[in-house]
Order: structure tokens, then C-alpha cells, then sequence
């Protein structure tokens, strides 16, 4: 057995392997599955200060080796979360981190302000990045200015492990990674889904209600591979990668582009226990190449 | 015990094609079967596909306890349904199920109507087969486009009457399920109704039974991405914002939903 | 037969199927599958002044349903092409558009100066979204201004149909498709390939010799037909698509979205008749939808 | 007539396991086949499959007029060979062929050694075939990894002098081809090398041809999009510059390569 044990800022996680965020629900709906405290971490929903009922209906289009969705942040909000959620997730004995989105930088506040306050939370994701609300989300995640305001105003009052999570939706994500980072981010996530469309030939109609949507699924493993390469030369901070991971190679790739930990997210939908193989995955993976430690690997790609 | 959710792999102990694109398969467990509820699904991996990614939901048709099989029954109509439906005997199908909630199962005797259209049929062989277990009094109501679409009729009628009605009149009465007899003045004997096929149907199925206060449950369909829960992907608008078809349905009671009737 | 035919500018398209730059070469290699002549037009591969040798090899990686490659432009120069090539597609009875390049301004200017000398060459297909290339390339597609300036000195010497082919690796290409627009190009057309990379997790190499490649193929058709419609929108020049097309439902889904015409790429290695069954699909498609026309159905999405 | 290149559905009407993971396909043309050269190959569609997107190259292995067949040659290493090595008798391969160049065939009689390594040797039973038609004579050496890998000798034995290496010793000369007799002293009595193997095979095959002045081609592989020169995937460096190895190769002249050697 490998050590799989890495540190995220003050993150602690047993193992690089985390759920993302809209693709796990509160790992309550895997408990019938596999015991979710073998992961090396949860990020819940999407969660937002005022409950959001979400897009209309379809919100969902399969396409090529992947997926969109238009699900738009539904949530009961960060008050329902503590009171009625959070209670449930103490059992579990792993990291949880609750993934935050506002539509202005005061919601953001005063969501990770309540977040801030449950002691088994051990930090936030600012989402700064989803693609499927009118205000805010993805609006904020596109240039150095907003990313700065929204971040260091979170920042201020959230005071555990602040994970930014960025969107691909951009130019140069370098440099926003680099602004997320100045402003007080512990950690950068990458990436969150990429906008795209699907039409119906024959109804001649948007498949989704909100006509565009966020791409998902192994069709952007390959951009979100090169943006993780990416962020982790521009960035100190450790960056957490994601994008069409589905079995433990994915995730190998991953490390080797530089990412410290990595979510998995539509790879739930297929197979709840995707997470759990990757973890066995990539022991074998540490074994068979004689590495003794995951650390040996990350970042260690040969040019 | 009900049956918890599970992920397993099921071999197929038969193939049975009924018509150009209607196909049942019996699947068969690995370990014996926990309790599957009526209105339950089940979400399907389809193998060797360059085109279909997620998994493909279908109603639980039938379960045999003493054989420990589910099965499926397949309508063709994309890539997903065909792969599954040329499946070959004694091959393995990766099964997610049993998911979802299920039809409310009268306790006392009860006069029930099923209306089915199309492949939703589906959902309502192993309600037909729980019900009379309770002896509640069924009769089970079968649209189709035309004859040959009308399949299973033999199966069914083992649980209760059976009528149908055909939209080419090459069978049954001619027209749409509401255009059978049965919805006429003698409707209100029934003392619920439960449907499944497609949504202007099941519509007009809810409108009849409003007009004349029949309880109404019905089985809706949704693109689905998880078919657990945590995807939000397949919701229904109801009186209580949105819900999931997949956790808090497929089954709701049309006195729930927001349909225009 | 519906009527396929189609303007673009100057531009007489007897049917909307042109095929796209870098996966067609000069339409000869296909002279053994079938009659080129049948296409709308073809779009040569990238032309830059000088000849250039290209990149390392290995320049393709697999990925899930789509490929990455990093063929740099490898081009004899423009100065070959009129001499040694152009005089063999004299006998192509279609529209033929350069793919012209540079690494500077000059250079691009110098390339188009010369493609406009070539009667048979209906117009170019201004280059300034491949990912490829160490200089120019991207980078001037990047922003207003680069686009500004490289799109108005082309087109003072240009003065033919200039598609101009935009990048998908940007924040918000609706901008730039103005500027683009705005600067003088007769035609928009898109995406390039999206910049992406692969990763061999037993060698722990990057599988491109240059790390980073270019992203085709039906995994990015989502975010394809999401920019054409985007841009379609903010545009009053016609619009090429292009991104992931593989058959003519792929097709019409572009039309939908408000292309005029569309280029077939990566489908043409699988399948070398691919554009030649668009052009059928399509007119069955029109027909068994009662449209005597395409223009019927361009922009036609019904939100 | 040489045969122009052209996409084709072809009749699997064989297929034969050499061992675990070697197997021979005959594939049947719809129509005459024209003139196909040694050294020249098809580029197979893979079918069902979720992770194959595009064709996978594959030598001609042989080529029956009579039949009206060509033979692959398939070592399975992932999934797309895998697929096309289990394809079923009686099911059809989407094939674009023939494609690129083709070895040289001495008009007189000549000494010519083959060195085939691996799934290498595929692309020489043709040659073999083509050169004894010219009463060239022909010695055929084989290196494999171990005596198991060693396979369809019989065959290459009908067309010239058939000499194997393994690695492990289980079979021939123990090392690796070029510690092969053949390349000792009495090497330069042959008037020309072919080759196609695993690179490092042929570097070493090349070196030893060009200390002796003979003529050597080889036939290289390499990660292709298209096939047919368009996508310029397929570089290969030769003191031209970059050349597709799809088109202006596979097969080169070694003294083109910029290898060091
Ligand atoms: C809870 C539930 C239970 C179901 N039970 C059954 C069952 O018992 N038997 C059965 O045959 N089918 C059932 N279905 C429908 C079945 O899931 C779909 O037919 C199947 O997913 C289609 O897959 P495909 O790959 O063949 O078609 P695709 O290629 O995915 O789709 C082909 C075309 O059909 C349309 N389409 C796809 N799914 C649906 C849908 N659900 N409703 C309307 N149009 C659709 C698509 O938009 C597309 O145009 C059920 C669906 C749900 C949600
Ligand atoms: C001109 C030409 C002729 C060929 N002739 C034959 C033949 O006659 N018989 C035969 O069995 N094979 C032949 N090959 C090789 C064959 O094309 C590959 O083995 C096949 O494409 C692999 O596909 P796959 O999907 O099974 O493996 P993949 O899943 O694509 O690859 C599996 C692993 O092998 C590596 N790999 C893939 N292709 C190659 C390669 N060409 N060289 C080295 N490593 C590779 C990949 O990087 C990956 O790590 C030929 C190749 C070329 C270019
Ligand atoms: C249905 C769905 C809902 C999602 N909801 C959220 C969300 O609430 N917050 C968030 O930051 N990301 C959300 N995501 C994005 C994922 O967390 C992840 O960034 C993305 O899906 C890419 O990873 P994948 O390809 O492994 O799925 C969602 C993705 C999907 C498919
Ligand atoms: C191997 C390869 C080479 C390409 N070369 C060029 C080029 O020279 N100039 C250019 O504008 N686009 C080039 N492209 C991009 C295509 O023209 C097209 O924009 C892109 O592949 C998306 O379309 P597709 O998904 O249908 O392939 C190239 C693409 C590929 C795959
Ligand atoms: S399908 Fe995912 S929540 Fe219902
Ligand atoms: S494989 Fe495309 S040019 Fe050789």
C-alpha cells in the first residue's frame, strides 16, 4: 500500500480522491453503494445564501463521450443546509467541503459566513465558475477584477481551507489562477464544466430549457489535462484536478499535469463506485511503478 | 426486506423479441433479490457503444423471487434500446436498480384502472401482479398506435380485464385511451387510477380522473444523467417546487404535479 | 432535390459543405474516393509565406471521441503553392479558399498578396486561431485589437472573399467576432481546434511532442455549435461551422444554430466520403421536412 | 493494375488465433482487387467501440487473387486490436486500402535478407511472396520475445531459409536479431535488407546494413489520423525533411532517415 495521504493547505485527506461538487449530492445517496469515508473527500452541491429552485426542464443532453446539464445551483439554501443537511454528514469521517456560489459578493459572504460556522465543514469551494445561472457564477470566474473582488471579499470571513474553483470558459486561465491566488485562495480547483449547446434536428429546438449548458465527461479530459498543467506552473498554492476522470489513469494524469488531488464528477452517474476503484487504481498504479508515496508523482511529468 | 440500491452485473437468461421493436429480458441476479416495489426502474449500462454515454432507464417489468430474475421490456428507439435489446443470451448486463419510489398499493379491495400507452406498459405489469395480491379488483387498459403494438395482452389479462384501444383502429377501439368506454359514465366506479405512457396521455387520463375525483398516480418519464439523485437533472414541477423523477417519482399523485389539466 | 445553394459574400456555394483546412490537404489525396468537384468547397490546408517544417513528431494523441494534434502548419510556402499546386486544382470545377497563416502581420499580408494573384482561388480563410504555432497563430485571435489589426491589413490587400476563422480558446468570442466583423472580414468562420493535452501515464510523457495540441472531433461539437450560435447572433457577415460534424444531423444542428455553411474536418479521416453523405443528408433531411430550401432553415432554432 | 485506394466493407471469413494474443484475419473484397504492392497496408474501422475513434493501420499480411482476399496480421495491445482480433466469421471490417508506398522488388536475382521483429514480420510474408516470384533468394529472420511469439514459420518457410532469435532463449538463437549469425562475417553477401520491426530493432538492423554498404528499407510505424496524407500526422525526419510515412511510406530507404545510427 502506497502512501495516498497528501495535504491541501490545512486539508488533512487520507487520499487525493475527491467527489465533485453536483455529482454527489451530500454522499448520503451513496451510503447504499460503498461507505463514502473512504474517500479522501466530499464536495457537496452547489449551495447558495437563498434557496434556488434551478433551471426548467430538460436540463440535461448527452453528447459525445460526455454530458451538458442546466441544473442552475437548486438548493435549499446555506440556512436548510446547516440545519437540516450538515446534521446527517457528521458521521462521516472524512473532509467535507461545501462548494459556494452567490449571484452578488454579498451572497457569497453570507453563505460562506454560515458555512463557516459548522465545525466538521473543513472548507469551502467558491465556485466562481457555473455556467447555468443568469447572475454571478461563471460571471465572475472570467476576469482578474471580479475574481480579486469576490475572492478576497470571501476570504475575509471565511477562515478555514478556501478552495477557488475556476472556470475554462477563458482565455488565459494562467493569469486568473494567478489573480484567485493573490486574493487569498488556498487551493485552486479545475475545471468546471465548459459551455456548450445541443440542438434536436427534428423538433428543431434547444435539447436544454436554458438553451446552453455545461459540458462535462471524458470529451474535456483533454482541455482540463492542459489547463491543470497549466495553473499548476503559474500558481504555488496546491491545484485540485478534475475534468472527465473516469478510472484510475485518468486521475494518474492528472498528478502527473500537477494536480495535487482530483474530483470526480460525471463519473458517479455512471458508476457510484467509480470513486472508490480510482482509489485502488492508482495504489496499483503507485506499486506496480515502485513508488512509494503519491507525492513522488505529482507535477512529474516528463518533457 | 426492501432491496436496497445496488450495482450489479445481471446475466440475461432470455431474449423474447415480440414484434420489430418490442423485446422482454429476463436478467438474473448474483445474489438473491431483496424486495423491488411496483413503479421501480432500473438504470442500465449499455456496453460498445461509441455514442451512448450514460445509462438507460426502464421500468421493472416483472420480478421472479423463486427464479431470482427482473425483467426488462425494451421498446427500440435509438441506439441505446437496440444495443441492449440484440443483447445476446448468457451475456451480463450492468444493472443500477432497483431506483425510485413505487405505486401506492391499496391495502383494502379496491376497483382499480390501469391506462398504459406505448412502452409504458411497462410499469404497470408488476403493479397488476401486486395489486391483486391484495384482491383489489383490476382492469387494465392498453393504448396503442396500432395491433401489432399491442403486446402482452395474455400476460396481463392473468391480473385483471383487459381492453384496448388502437389509434388506427386495427385493434381494440378505435382512438386514445380516453376515447375507450370505460371513461365513460361508469369512470367514477373506479376508486383509483394509475397510468404510465406518454405525457399527453397520461394528461388526459389525470383530467378524467379529476373530473371525476379518482385518485390518480402516474409514472413519469425524464432525462435522466444518475438515476439516483444527485444529478438534479430530472425534475418535475410540482405544488412543492421542483422534485426528482428519479427519487421522489418516477410515481406522483397528478394531484401533485403542475399539469395544465 | 432541395435547393442547397447557398452565398457567402462573393462566394457561390452550389451547396453549403465546404471542407476544412488541415484535414482535406489540397482535395487531390481524395481524387480516389470521389468527385471533389460535388463539394460546396474546399479549404486547403494552412499556407504561410515561408515554407514551414512543422513540429515534432508524435503530433496526434486519441482521445475520447475526438483527437488532439500538433502538425504546426507544415506547409511548403505560398510561393510553392501557386506554382507547384494551385495549377492542379485548376481542374476542380468548386470554390477553393487558402488557409493562410503567419507569424507576423507582414507575413500574413505577404501570403495573402500573393493567393490574390490566383484567379481559380475563390477566397482565403484567414488563419489566426491555430493553436499549433510557437508565434502569431492564436495569439492574434485572441483580442480586439490583435484581431483589429491583423484582419485590416490583410484585407487592404486582399480583395477577395475573406472568411476570417476564429478561435474557441476565449472568454467571449461574440467580442471578438465583432471585431473581426468590424475590421473587414466578409465571413466568420469557427471554432479552430480547442487547446488541449494528453498524457501517457505509463511513460509519464506527454503524448504530443509539443505538450499542447489542438482538440477536434465530436467531443467539442457542443461547445462548437454553442459559439456559432453565439456568434451568429452578434454578426451581420455570414457564418461557417465547424467543430466535430460527422454526419449531416451534425450538420443541420449548425444550420439550426445560424451557419450559412459548414466545413467537414477530423470525419474526413475516418471517413474520406463524409462531406459527400452530408450533402445527401441534407437534402433528405429538407425534404422529408417539406423545406424546398436550405436558407429555410438557418437561424431557424425555435426557442 | 494497381490498385487505387478505396473504403470498402470487407467479409470476415476467417479468423485464426496464432496464440494468446496474435490472430490472422482473410478478408474478403466486394469487388476484383487490383494490384496490391508489399509493404503496403489498410487502415481498419473499429466498430462498437466507446474509446476507438479513429481507424487503426495494419500491414497487408497477404494478399489471394484467386480468393479475393487480403490477410491481417493483428497483435492485440488495446482495445481497437482487441475488437478487430475478436471479430466474428461472417461479420464485416470498414477498410480503407491499399495504402501508402511498397518495398522495392529487385528485377534480378538478389540476396536478400528479411528481419522482421514482432508484429513487424506482417508486412513481409507479402514481400517474401513478391520476391521469389523475381527467383530472388530470400532468408527470412524472426525475433520475438520468446518462443510462443514465434508463429506462422511454416508459412514464411515456403518463400526462403527461415532463422529466429527470442529473447529468453526458448527458441532459436538466444538474443536479439542482431545477434544473429546471419549478421556476422558472411553479411555482405547479401545485396540488400528489409526490414520492419520495433524502431530499436530496425536502428540496429540499419546500422549493421550501412557497415556493410548494403541496401537496406525499412518500414516504419508511427500514430496516424488519416492514412491518406492529409492530416500530416505521420511524420517521419529524412534528410528531405519531414516525409508522411503514410503516403511517402511506410517503407524507406534507411539512408533517407536522419537516424543515428
Ligand atoms: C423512469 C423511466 C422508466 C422507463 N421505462 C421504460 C421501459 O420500461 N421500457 C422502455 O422501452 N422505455 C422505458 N423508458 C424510456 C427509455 O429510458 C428510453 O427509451 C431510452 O433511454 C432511450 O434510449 P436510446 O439510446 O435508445 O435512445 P436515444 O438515442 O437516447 O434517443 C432517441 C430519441 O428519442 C428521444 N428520447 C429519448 N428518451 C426519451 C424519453 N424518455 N422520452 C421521450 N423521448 C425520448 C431522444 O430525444 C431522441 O430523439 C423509461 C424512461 C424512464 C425515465
Ligand atoms: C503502417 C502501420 C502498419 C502496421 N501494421 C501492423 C500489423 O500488421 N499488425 C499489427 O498487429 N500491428 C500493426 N501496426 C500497429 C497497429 O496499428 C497498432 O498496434 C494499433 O493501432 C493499436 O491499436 P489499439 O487500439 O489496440 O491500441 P491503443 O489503445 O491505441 O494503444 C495501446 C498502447 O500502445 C501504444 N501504441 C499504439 N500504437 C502503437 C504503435 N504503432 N507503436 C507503438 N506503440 C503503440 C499506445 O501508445 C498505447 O499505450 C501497424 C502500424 C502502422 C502505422
Ligand atoms: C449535473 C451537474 C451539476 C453540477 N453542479 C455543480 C455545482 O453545483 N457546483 C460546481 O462547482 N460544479 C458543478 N458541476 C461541475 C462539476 O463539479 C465538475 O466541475 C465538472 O462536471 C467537470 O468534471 P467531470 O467531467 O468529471 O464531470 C456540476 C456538473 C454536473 C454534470
Ligand atoms: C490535423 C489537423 C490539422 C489542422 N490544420 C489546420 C490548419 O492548417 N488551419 C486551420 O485553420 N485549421 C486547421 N485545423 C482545424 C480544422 O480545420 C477544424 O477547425 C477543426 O478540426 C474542428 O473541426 P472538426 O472537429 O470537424 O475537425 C486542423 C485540424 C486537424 C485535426
Ligand atoms: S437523474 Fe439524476 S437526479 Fe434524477
Ligand atoms: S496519417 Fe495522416 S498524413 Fe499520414
Amino acid at each position: 500500500m502506497a502512501d495516498l495521504s497528501i495535504k491541501i493547505h490545512n486539508l488533512e485527506l487520507k487520499n487525493p480522491v475527491l467527489t465533485a461538487s453536483g455529482t454527489f449530492g451530500y454522499g448520503l445517496e451513496f451510503d447504499d453503494f460503498f461507505d463514502v469515508s473512504l474517500l479522501g473527500g466530499i464536495v457537496v452541491k452547489g449551495t447558495t445564501i437563498h434557496p434556488r429552485q434551478g433551471n426548467g426542464y430538460p436540463r440535461m443532453a448527452e453528447t459525445a463521450s460526455g454530458m451538458l446539464n442546466s441544473v442552475g445551483l437548486q438548493n435549499k439554501g446555506a440556512r436548510y443546509f446547516a440545519t437540516d443537511i450538515y446534521p446527517d454528514l457528521l458521521k462521516y469521517n472524512t473532509n467535507i467541503l461545501v462548494n459556494v456560489s452567490g449571484s452578488t459578493i454579498d451572497e457569497y459572504i453570507a453563505c460562506a459566513e454560515i458555512i463557516n460556522e459548522l465545525d466538521h465543514i473543513s472548507g469551502i469551494e467558491l465556485n466562481i465558475s457555473c455556467p447555468n445561472v443568469k447572475e454571478g457564477g461563471m460571471a465572475f470566474g472570467t476576469s482578474c477584477a471580479s475574481i480579486d473582488a469576490v475572492v478576497s471579499a470571501v476570504r475575509a470571513v471565511y477562515h478555514k481551507t478556501m478552495v477557488v474553483k475556476l472556470s475554462p470558459n477563458v482565455t488565459d486561465i494562467g493569469e486568473l489562477a494567478k489573480a484567485a491566488e493573490f486574493s487569498g485562495a488556498d487551493s485552486l480547483s479545475l475545471i468546471n464544466t465548459l459551455l456548450g449547446m445541443a440542438i434536436n434536428a427534428e423538433t428543431r429546438k434547444p435539447v436544454l430549457a436554458t438553451v446552453t449548458g455545461g459540458l462535462s465527461g471524458p470529451a474535456i479530459k483533454p482541455i482540463a489535462l492542459r489547463m491543470v498543467w497549466e495553473v499548476s506552473k503559474s500558481v504555488k498554492v496546491p491545484v485540485i484536478g478534475m475534468g472527465g476522470i473516469m478510472n484510475a489513469t485518468d486521475a494518474i494524469e492528472f498528478f502527473l499535469a500537477g494536480a495535487s488531488a482530483i474530483e470526480v464528477g460525471t463519473a458517479n452517474y455512471i458508476d457510484p463506485l467509480a470513486s472508490l476503484k480510482i482509489i485502488d487504481g492508482i495504489d496499483l498504479y503507485l506499486n506496480r511503478h515502485k513508488f512509494s508515496s503519491l507525492k513522488d508523482i505529482i507535477g512529474c511529468l516528463h518533457l | 426486506m426492501q432491496m436496497r440500491k445496488t450495482v450489479q452485473e445481471l446475466k440475461v437468461i432470455s431474449n423474447q423479441q415480440l414484434n420489430d421493436d418490442h423485446h422482454i429480458l429476463q436478467l438474473e441476479a448474483p445474489e438473491p433479490l431483496g424486495i423491488i416495489k411496483p413503479g421501480q426502474f432500473a438504470n442500465l449500462l449499455v456496453d460498445n457503444s461509441p455514442i451512448v454515454f450514460l445509462r438507460r432507464p426502464f421500468s421493472i417489468y416483472s420480478v421472479d423471487y423463486v427464479k431470482n430474475t427482473i425483467s426488462i421490456y425494451i421498446k427500440i428507439i435509438g441506439e441505446g434500446t437496440r444495443k441492449l435489446a440484440n443483447c445476446q443470451v448468457g451475456s451480463y448486463i450492468n444493472v443500477m436498480y432497483p431506483l425510485g419510489n413505487s405505486f401506492t398499493i391499496p391495502a383494502d379491495r379496491e376497483i382499480i384502472l390501469l391506462v398504459g400507452g406505448g412502452s409504458g406498459v411497462a410499469s404497470l405489469m408488476g403493479l397488476a401482479q401486486e395489486l391483486i395480491k391484495n384482491s383489489n379488483q383490476v382492469s387494465i387498459l392498453i393504448g396503442a398506435r396500432s395491433l401489432t403494438d399491442l403486446v402482452e395482452l395474455d400476460e396481463f389479462s392473468k391480473y385483471g380485464t383487459v381492453y384496448t384501444t388502437t389509434e388506427d383502429g386495427s385493434g381494440g377501439v378505435k382512438g386514445y385511451v380516453t376515447d375507450h368506454p370505460v371513461f365513460g359514465d361508469k369512470l367514477s366506479d373506479f376508486t383509483r387510477i394509475y397510468s404510465c405512457g406518454p405525457e399527453p396521455m397520461m394528461k388526459a387520463v389525470a383530467a378524467k380522473a379529476k373530473e371525476n375525483a379518482i385518485i390518480c398516480e402516474v409514472s413519469l418519464e425524464n432525462s435522466m444523467a444518475c438515476g439516483f439523485g444527485v444529478c438534479l437533472c430530472c425534475i418535475a414541477e410540482t405544488i412543492h417546487g421542483h422534485k426528482c423523477v428519479c427519487t421522489d417519482g418516477p410515481v406522483f399523485n397528478t394531484n401533485q404535479l403542475k399539469w395544465q389539466i
